[in-house]
Order: C-alpha cells, then structure tokens, then sequence
C-alpha cells in the first residue's frame, strides 16, 4: 500500500468511527479537524459513501451534514419504528413488585404494601404490558379479583420461575434491604400453582372492576 | 477518565460515607490493607518480605495509633492478636507434640493473602484502564430502533424492581417499627443490688437464689444475669466477695470475704 | 455474481443493519430470525467480522453477543470530555474485580480476600451499574448467594468472554484464584455457565427466616 493511500484509509477509518458514534449527524467541517493537515473531507466522505452504497447501512447525506442509516430496501426491518421503549413509572415498577411477591394478591392488598391507593391506569398498564393478569377472585366478602404475574413477566425480567426471586437475606447480602428491619419482617413466597385454595376461578365475562 | 495511565489506586481515595464503619486508621480499609501498605514500605516483593518484620511493624503502629487514643476497630485488634500468635510461632520451634500449625505455614498463608489482595487490586486496575465503552469506544451514536425479538414497549430491569420492592417493604416496616423497649440493668444498679443482698452473709450462697425475685422476668434474666455477673467479678477485683463454682455451667456461689480484722 | 453469493451478500447486509441499528449488543440467535432458512448465523458474523476487522468500526464479541463499536486504537481521537458519573469507590472495584476472577463467589468469599466486611451499598452499586448479578446459590451450609459478572461487564470493558480477562493465566499460574494456600491443586477458573455443580438455582424459600 502506497504511504498516500495509508494516510487516506487512516482518514476513512476516522470518518467511521466519528460517524458512527455521534448522536447527531456531522457537517464535514465537523470532521475535518480529526483528519489532520491537507484533508479533503469532502472527498473522503464521498468515498467512503461509495463504500457503503451497496451495504447494509449507507452513509447519507441530509442537508449539509452526513449520517449513517440502514439501507432503505432494509426497512422492513425497522417494524416498529415509532415504538419507543419508556422506563416503567414508579408508581408501575411498585405494583409490579408487589404483585410479584405476594401474588395472589388484590388491590386492597397491594394497596396496603404501597401505603397508597393504586390507580386502576396503573394495573391496567401492567396488564397490557402483558405482565400481570387476572388469576381468580378471592372467597372472600367483594370477591375481590386477584392477580398474578405472566410468563412474559419471567420472560423479560430472565427469570426461570417466581422461585428465582431473591428472599429476605438475599435482598439483605446484596444491600438492597438494610439490615435494620424489625425481625418479624418477613417476604412472602410467591404463589405460582393454578389457583390458590381461597381462590375462585374467573367468570368467564370477567373484567376488572 | 481523561487519563488512561490513572492509577486507581495511587490515592487512596477518601473513604465513602457507607464505609466508614470499617476505616478508622489512617484510611486504610481494614487490617489487611494496613498489612500491604507495610509490606509495600519493605520495598520487595511480596514473596521475599519479612513475615516477622512485617508483624512487628504492625504491632507498632497499632500501638502507635493507641497511644494517641486513636479508637480502633476490633478487626485490627484481632489481627494484632493473630500476628502477635504468629510472631511467637515464628520465634518458638516447633514442638513435636504440636498440633497447631506452624510458625512457617501461617505466614505463607499471610503471604498468600497479601499476594491475593495485591493482585486483585492490580486486576481492577488494569481492567479500569482498558479501553471502556463510553470512554475510548463507542457503541452507535443514532441506534435505530428495530424490533429484535419480541420487544416490550416498557423497559424495566430484574434490578429496578428488586430495589422497587426493597425500598417499598422497608419504607413500610420502619413506619411500623417501634424499637422494643428493653430493661437494662446498668453495673453500678446490679453492683448495688448485689451488695445489699449479701449484706453481711459470710455463707455460700448461689447467685441465682440472691437474684431469684428478679429472675422471674423472663424479659430481664439474660441481663440481670450479666450484669450481676460482671458486677461480682468487680466486687472480687476489690475484695469485697468471694466466688466460687465447682463445675462447668454450675451455679456461682458468692459470700461476703471475711476482712483480716476481726 | 453466482446466485449463492448473492444471498450471502444480502444476508450480511441483513446482519450489518441489524447490528449498526441498535446499541445493544446481539445474539446470532436474535438475528437469525431475519435471514431466512438453513443461514448459518454465526458462520455469516465470523465474515463480517474479519471484514470490518480493519475498519474504522470493528465488529465484536462480547460473550454470546455481537456489537458493532468503534474501533480501540480511535479511542484518542473520538475521546469525550465527559468525567464517569459517579466513579466507582476502591471497595467497588476491589469487589467487582474479585467477583469477576473468582466467579461464582459468595459475599463471604470476597470479604475474605479483601481481610474486611462489604459496606452495604457495594454489591449493591456494581448490580444497579449491571456489571454484576446473582448467579444462584452454593451448596454449602447456609446456602449462600453466588455472585458474577454479566454480559454487560464484558460489553463495558471490552471482552469477548471472560477468558480474556487480563493476567487471568499469571493469577492462575500464581495459584492467587484459589482460596487456599499455594501450592494447591485446585484452581477455580471464572466460571460462566448456568449454574457450577455446587450451585443450585435462586429459591427464595430456603433462607428466608
């Protein structure tokens, strides 16, 4: 390899590597000031253009400023482009945890881990998260539905089963409980057979109510 | 990082609010580190460096550190313990009949650990400056987001809602939590209990029946019994009492000592 | 072009859109999905990967995964001034670094060779940064929680698996992974898979009291 060519393929390596990694795309001036004395960015970047033309990403052009993409008869590939990935609000992530625990477990009950009322926005979330779902009705006075949590719940979380769910002196090893909780704390097991033997199976027209 | 050559540990950095429980010497983060900070000070290696030499410096600087009433945490007061052992091992050939493990053996077991901690530290070094990501390589700048598998719309990891569930449940326990209010008998009230129940009785009597009205309460036992205990052995030291037991888990007997006058 | 390079060349297009559009690193297996019939994944990244091997951007491996990342010997120029977040204490990365060399380790076994107890919030700090994880339990009384790295750890420091954990054979050689006094036969090795033969899976039941 000539010595001009290997100045010239240092210069291309430079434009991958910046153009990659940057959150927004680049002006040539942008770049320029990496690729040292002499640099013909504009050049290079038409080359390295070239370069990827048939590849599964091509180096774009957007007004003044240059970008990586997927290649356009790629695009089946972006399905769900408009889909955003959100973080689960707290109050979400809280009911969640709760009902993993102490599933079967009813409002009411989720309620008094929270200390607060649980808005019926924020199981109805979870559910068409496809996390939780509705296990039965408690015999008890209300038969208040109980819920449970979905193999997509272990699925996403990389649990194998509800068992793999840390305990009390877990929680404590890892520093996530202190260890000054009153010794009758205690962190239930979840339940995970069918139905619990307080439990009544769904109506069939059961919604959540 | 700005500088790859950092040397993660060249500054012991101040200790962290949660660790300070466990430093109290000088910064160092427990007794072994206090021990690789002196075996460093031989300027060896740590294969070559003076077990014997090592133990003695210690033991000085732990003196050192008392001597200015420094508190100093029971882990460096056991291992003072364990190397004042090793040294007198060291010192003292071994007897035929000894079953303990010799003075070499524990200190090629000190050695081990020094070696062990040392190498550690240098692994966490050396890994710190690799080129990480995030700070010398980079991942794609404008990921596209492309459904890879079956994706969920919300992102929540097994951590987050460990930490969710933790924080939720002791929330709840403190507000709950009311610290059990435990009688405690102090020295001087068991020492003055103790005294007016012997009195001036110069016969053996058990502990336990001088203390039988108080032993009624379960809740107290374990510390009236301490603290009778602890408080006699202390009327011994003046030579007010007398104590006695016949056999292992026996009762104490206790009397009045008789004085030289009669 | 012969037909068959022709779907190979729109299989590794197929890849390099794939692994450029997202951040994260992948598995073959997530990728197969999207080559059709009787591709042979892995045969396909080993490709790419030899081709991008002297490019700018470097295709990786990190565990299972695979990555697109800029490539090391760049790291001069792309640079950021940005300071860690929150750098990580000595007791952190004494922790996280025995973790990784002595994996699975137990909360014991690493107090053991740092000759002092571990703060709460430490394990703590290295699970919430994803660096470290709870593998499952030893068997050995009292069941404790093992402890180890995750494919985060390699993506994060650059490793394509934990063999290549640096000075891991002089620590070997040196018998310093072995809990016991040199010259000992038995040598741990970092330890990867599911669970080791003496580790049974997390339950919450058994230590919880």
């Amino acid at each position: 390899m000539s010595e001009h060519s290997e100045v010239t393929e240092r210069q291309l390596r430079i434009l991958e590597a910046l153009l990659f990694a940057s959150a927004e795309p680049l002006a040539a001036s942008q770049m320029a000031t990496y690729l040292g004395e002499g640099a013909n960015a504009n050049e290079l970047l038409k080359t390295l253009q070239q370069r990827y033309a048939r590849r599964g990403v091509n180096l774009v052009r957007r007004g003044e400023k240059w970008a990586f993409r997927t290649a356009e008869d790629l695009g089946f590939l972006l399905r769900r482009e408009e889909q955003e990935t959100r973080p689960l609000s707290r109050a979400a992530l809280e009911t969640l945890s709760i009902i993993a625990y102490h599933q079967p477990a009813t409002r009411a009950e989720i309620e008094e881990v929270r200390g607060v009322a649980t808005g019926k926005g924020t199981i109805d979330l979870l559910m068409e998260a496809g996390w939780v779902r509705m296990r039965g009705r408690r015999r008890t006075p209300g038969r208040p539905v109980t819920y449970g949590t979905t193999d997509a719940f272990l699925d996403h979380f990389g649990l194998e089963s509800l068992s793999d769910l840390p305990g009390l002196e877990e929680l404590k090893g890892a520093g996530l409980l202190s260890g000054r909780l009153p010794p009758s704390m205690q962190i239930p097991l979840p339940f995970y057979g069918a139905l619990r033997e307080d439990e009544d199976p769904l109506d069939p027209d059961d919604t959540d109510d | 990082m700005t500088d790859t050559q950092t040397d993660w540990f060249d500054t012991p950095a101040p200790p962290a609010a949660d660790d300070v429980m466990y430093v109290d010497v000088g910064g160092y983060e427990g007794p072994l580190d206090l021990l690789l900070d002196l075996a460093r000070r031989q300027k060896v290696d740590l294969a070559a460096i003076s077990v014997l030499a090592l133990a003695e410096q210690y033991l000085a600087f732990i003196d050192t550190v008392r001597e200015k009433r420094i508190e100093v945490a029971a882990d460096y007061l056991v291992m003072a313990a364990w190397l004042a052992y090793l040294k007198s091992r060291l010192m003292v050939p071994k007897a035929p009949s000894d079953d303990e493990p010799s003075g070499e053996m524990l200190a090629a077991m000190l050695q081990f650990r020094l070696k062990r901690l040392e190498a550690m530290r240098h692994t966490a070094n050396q890994l710190m400056n690799r080129p990480r990501l995030g700070y010398q390589v980079y991942a794609r700048g404008m990921p596209e987001p492309i459904e890879i598998a079956r994706k969920s719309l919300w992102e929540a990891s097994l951590y987050d809602l460990l930490k969710t569930y933790s924080n939720q449940r002791e929330r709840g326990s403190i507000t709950e939590y009311t610290p059990l209010q435990r009688t405690v008998w102090s020295l001087q009230d068991a020492r003055d209990i103790l005294q007016r129940l012997i009195g001036e009785s110069f016969d053996w009597v058990p502990m336990d029946t001088y203390l039988a009205e108080y032993l009624t309460i379960p809740t107290e036992r374990a510390t009236v019994r301490a603290s009778s205990f602890a408080s006699s052995l202390e009327l011994v030291r003046q030579g007010k009492i007398d104590l006695r037991q016949t056999e292992t888990f026996g009762p104490l007997f206790m009397r009045r000592r008789r004085t030289e006058t009669p």
